[in-house]
């Protein structure tokens, strides 16, 4: 049910490629703006440069986090899931994973272009892209939960993000702790295996738990 | 009693204005926690009573009965 | 009475209305008693503190509302369990009248939290690992509040909630342990909240009470809430209709 | 036999309105049961229910493994019908390529299922009653949108799956046209 | 015809309350992510953070912009409202007011405490707002067009980001410099003037583009 | 007088496939037009294409001033049926409590539309024609979801606006019941 379901998610997003990309186009055109704002203080940035990045990142997140089960349910797909999956939580998890894939995924991998916009110090990235593969599978699951609740909801969009933030800031301060802490030299192994296990601990509650959002946003109905 | 008059106790040694806001803050939100339970239950018991003045009024209404 | 009865009955809202009338009048003077006390004696007799002098009084009002919004939330998480699996009609009360209470103590910790960083801190607001983690507290109330509100269909917004409050609660101690960590690492020792291990009996007693009247404060806003919010519910109902005709007339 | 689908004292109240009240219904092997009805008079509530998609009532409902079709048709609209129904095909059923050719949509399969007209698209929907074979049918309005050709082959569809021991369930304005039994919904 | 439409989509931002306030609470959010990933560095935010606040500003409203016209088209108020308003540019002027109100000019009010998160200095904040003031009217009518070219593509959001932003840049950095510059002490006259410049042509322009853009979205459809 | 709707040459292809072909219909005053054809035969597009809805089309086109009624109803769900239509209320025309009146819907005045049934939904459609007063009327599948006594509404309100020499334009599956003529569509 999980590869079925991946391969459908997978084959939709596909169908309009503009979507997919959608997370890394706001990570680089936000980037970008933030460059362009700070202007002369570029120098400046080196430091912030792995705060900014990592909030960028939950920020895309969770824009593309709204779109996850809103067309499935509002065509109607989405209570044909919860009738006919087998089981369920399976084919939830299939889709959280396409999400990942086009938004965690894909930014870890070219987050490291948007830092160096920033003037982070090419040594730091490595420990940003670990820490961005690491956190970004929790911030799916658990975004997955807050959408789940929200996406029957007209208030969508932020009421997803006011629900989310504070979840999300356990990966934020991990995640930016890690690159600092790079950067200063510090050990950083004590940040990755949190971020592990905030992602594991998701993985194993989080398919449940917006299973039984998802049913109670299409109960309503 | 650790101060020697009122003036001290509501100087506070310099930190009056801070300890001050932050009592007052506390207090107010007792009282109007307090009042506001009150209140509640106020207004709970008279809609009812409306309702069930109406509902004698006109005869009790068979779909709501329990 | 067994504990299934009682159990079953706790989860009977019509029960615990007959049950807690006493209960609530108990609660509420206990706390006013409590907290007045607490505070006139912290305000008046407890001695000022070596190095911050009276602003330490703050104290007093302080720590009973950071411990409050932390339990006000743990019991909503609670409720949302015993409403997910057991379908337990009280705990859907719980979860819609508590959030409130438990906003506005965050607040009042936040605040006196604030104004005690001034005269100590120089500031009003620093990030370090407690402030961080009860702004975010304040945020995940709004957050039951908000998603409350955005759900028209009752039932549906009290499942909701309880699922997002058990979340929370999964997550408060991973955040807790987030952001102490995180600041105690980069910011250093100098903004560390001033703990007292060797305080004194006569400063740490009206602490206690407070922090007890803070607890029957919590327990009477619980019982008083969930009494109206019982009538409105049952409003239908023959034993509602009968209190409306008797005793609760004016 | 137990019965398919058991309803017993349902009472449901929407937006101030009492729509059910003390309703009970049972759908045994065989049975073809049309719930007809005013606009408004709780027909989508009721197969709702019954789908186990609806919970704000109060009553006892025990139903089969089911299938639910709904206004809306479930069909994604960037997805071919293949690619839509693909997910519910189980094995031994029938495949995803012989329901839609039953649904006549044969020359349909692979476009967009957003470019199909709302006749094709409500037989997509139709053709995932075909698969993973559900004893229960609950089908609202399955007549919206489909030409002559379309309502017969409702018809059929609901004659053969009855004949094989299934049950339906049909909220519809028009009779469907097939021996069934009718339940009227009063507000 | 603009009043009606005003009052009716006020009417349904009322509605949905939440929504209505989407904006605001995007800007606290994220103010408040920075502010805390920014972590001990708070002090050395002052000079970034009118960037920061205008880049969340912009952001918000591009949010905001994905749902000025989503809804009615999805449900087909659009295509009556393009037949039967008289005529229709004034009702999506109407629509453009309502989403300015709740955006732009709640976020003139409130941007300033958004700013004092970020330690910026208060003799700042008029500068902030002024250039909020002028500057968000001009936002929500390109990004209106931008809004109607893009409503029915499946790929919508970030297309829309992709589009605007460019757009949005002239008014960004406009907006930055006035407050450095009155936080440095220079005069910032000039900027104000470009930003009403800009806001006024977008006035005059941008309902005609918008329901001539609408008009090609719901002929795709 | 001249005529309502003008289509001349009209030829339409979508998705691959020839809709239209050298399609003429000329519409009078007092004309009611049924437009018949299988699913996927292109009346909604042909529809849309006289509502200047759709533009890929080859042909001329002359339409007077006109509803449009598609298969969705262009009702906000957010907005009560009261504060839907106010935007088409014009002076001197009817007002919008006496159309939602027309269409049985007195009692759901002021509740949200999104809380309506499907029926009661295409009825706040139905009940926009009868605002700004425009000759001609474009529907498509109007009795979609409609009961018997809404389907008896349709016949009426039809048959009252061609009698005031009104033309309607109908696309359906199943006779509207009053005196029509018909044109076919095959592809
Ligand atoms: C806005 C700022 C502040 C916030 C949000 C805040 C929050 C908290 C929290 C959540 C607790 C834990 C209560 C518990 O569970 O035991 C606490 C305890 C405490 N806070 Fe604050 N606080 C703030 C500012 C301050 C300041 C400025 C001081 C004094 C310099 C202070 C002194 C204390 C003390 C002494 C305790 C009790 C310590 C203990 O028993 O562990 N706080 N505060
Ligand atoms: N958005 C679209 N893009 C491409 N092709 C389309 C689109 N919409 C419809 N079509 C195609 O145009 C043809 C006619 O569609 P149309 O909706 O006009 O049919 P219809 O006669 O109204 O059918 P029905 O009775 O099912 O409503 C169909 O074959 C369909 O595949
Ligand atoms: N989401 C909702 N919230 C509140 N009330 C609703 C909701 N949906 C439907 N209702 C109300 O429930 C009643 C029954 O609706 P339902 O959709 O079940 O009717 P129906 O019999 O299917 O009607 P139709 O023939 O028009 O499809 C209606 O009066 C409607 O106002
Ligand atoms: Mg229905
Ligand atoms: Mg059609």
């Amino acid at each position: 049910m999980f590869a079925v379901q991946f391969r459908r998610d997978w084959l939709s997003l596909m169908r309009s490629r503009d979507e997919a990309i959608n997370p890394l186009v706001f990570l680089f055109l936000a980037t970008t703006l933030f460059a362009i704002a700070f202007g002369g203080d570029a120098r400046r940035l080196a430091g912030l440069a792995p705060a900014i990045i990592w909030v960028l990142v939950l920020l895309a997140n969770l824009l593309s986090l709204e779109a996850l089960f809103k067309r499935d349910f509002e065509d109607g797909t989405l209570e044909q899931l919860l009738l006919l999956a087998e089981p369920p939580f399976a084919a939830v998890l299939g889709k959280v994973a396409v999400q990942w894939c086009v938004s965690g995924a894909a930014m870890t991998i070219l987050a490291p272009a948007a830092a160096l916009l920033l003037n982070m110090p090419i040594a730091a990235l490595p420990a940003l892209m670990l820490g961005l593969l690491l956190g970004t599978p929790a911030l799916s699951l658990i975004g997955a939960v807050g959408a789940a609740l929200t996406v029957g909801l007209r208030s969508g969009g932020v009421l997803l993000a006011l629900l989310l933030l504070p979840l999300y800031l356990p990966v934020l301060v991990f995640g930016v702790s890690a690159v600092l802490d790079r950067m200063a030299g510090v050990g950083t192994t004590a940040q990755f295996y949190w971020l592990a296990a905030i992602s594991v601990a998701a993985l194993t509650l989080a398919p449940f738990a917006a299973t039984a959002a998802l049913r109670i946003s299409v109960e309503q109905s | 009693m650790m101060f020697e008059d009122w003036q001290a106790f509501i100087a506070m040694g310099g930190h009056g204005l801070y300890v001050w806001m932050a009592y007052s803050a506390a207090v107010a939100l007792l009282i109007a926690n307090l009042t506001g339970l009150g209140v509640e239950r106020c207004r709970t018991r008279r809609h009812l009573q409306a309702q069930l003045r109406s509902r004698t009024e006109e005869g009790l209404d068979a779909s709501e009965a329990p | 009475m067994t504990f299934r009865q009682f159990w079953h009955r706790l989860g009977s809202p019509k029960w615990f209305y007959q049950m807690s009338g006493p209960w609530q009048s108990a609660f509420a003077i206990l706390a006013v008693l409590l907290l007045v006390t607490g505070m006139a004696w912290g305000l008046a007799f407890a001695p000022p503190d070596y190095q911050q002098g009276n602003s330490f009084r703050i104290i007093y009002v302080h720590v009973p509302a950071a411990i409050l919004a932390q339990s006000v939330y743990v019991a909503l998480g609670a409720a949302g369990v015993l409403l997910l699996v057991w379908r337990m009609k009280m705990a859907q009360l719980v979860l819609e009248n508590l959030v409130g209470f438990g906003a506005w103590m965050t607040a009042l910790a936040l605040f006196s939290g604030a104004v005690w960083g001034k005269p100590t801190w120089g500031t009003w607001w620093v990030f370090d690992g407690r402030t961080t983690s009860t702004l975010v507290l304040l945020f995940l109330y709004f957050g039951l509040y908000a998603l409350r509100r955005a759900i028209p269909a009752r039932e549906a917004a009290g499942r909701a909630c309880a699922l997002l409050a058990v979340v929370g609660v999964i997550n408060i101690p991973v955040i807790k342990y987030s952001v102490e960590w995180w600041t105690t690492l980069h910011q250093g020792a100098t903004f560390k909240l001033t703990e007292a291990p060797a305080m004194p009996a006569s400063m740490w007693a009206p602490l206690l009470v407070n922090v007890v009247g803070a607890y029957c404060l919590f327990a009477a806003n619980l019982v008083a809430k969930l009494r109206t919010a019982i009538l409105r519910q049952e409003r239908g109902a023959a034993w509602v209709r009968e209190w409306a005709a008797g005793e609760g007339r004016p | 036999m137990p019965p398919l689908l058991t309803m017993t004292d349902l009472a449901c109240t929407r937006g101030g309105r009492r729509l059910l009240d003390g309703f009970d219904l049972t759908l045994g092997a065989g049975g073809c049961t049309e719930v007809r009805g005013a606009n408004g008079s709780g027909k989508s509530t009721l197969l709702r229910i019954a789908a186990g998609l609806f919970a704000d009532y109060s009553g006892a409902v025990e139903a089969a493994p089911r299938h639910y079709l709904g206004h809306r048709n479930g069909v994604s609209a960037l997805l071919s019908p293949l690619e839509n129904l693909k997910l519910y095909e189980r094995p031994g059923g029938h495949s995803v390529r012989e329901a839609l050719t039953r649904v006549g949509l044969q020359d349909a399969l692979n476009a967009p299922s957003g470019q199909l007209s709302q006749g094709q698209q409500r037989r997509v929907g139709l053709a995932r009653l075909l698969l993973g074979d559900k004893p229960l049918w609950l089908l609202d309005e399955p007549l919206t949108a489909l030409d002559a050709d379309g309502r017969r082959l409702v018809r059929e569809l609901v004659e053969a799956h009855c004949h094989r021991g299934g049950a339906v369930l049909c909220a519809t304005h028009q009779p469907l046209g097939c021996s069934a039994s009718e339940v009227h919904l009063r507000v």
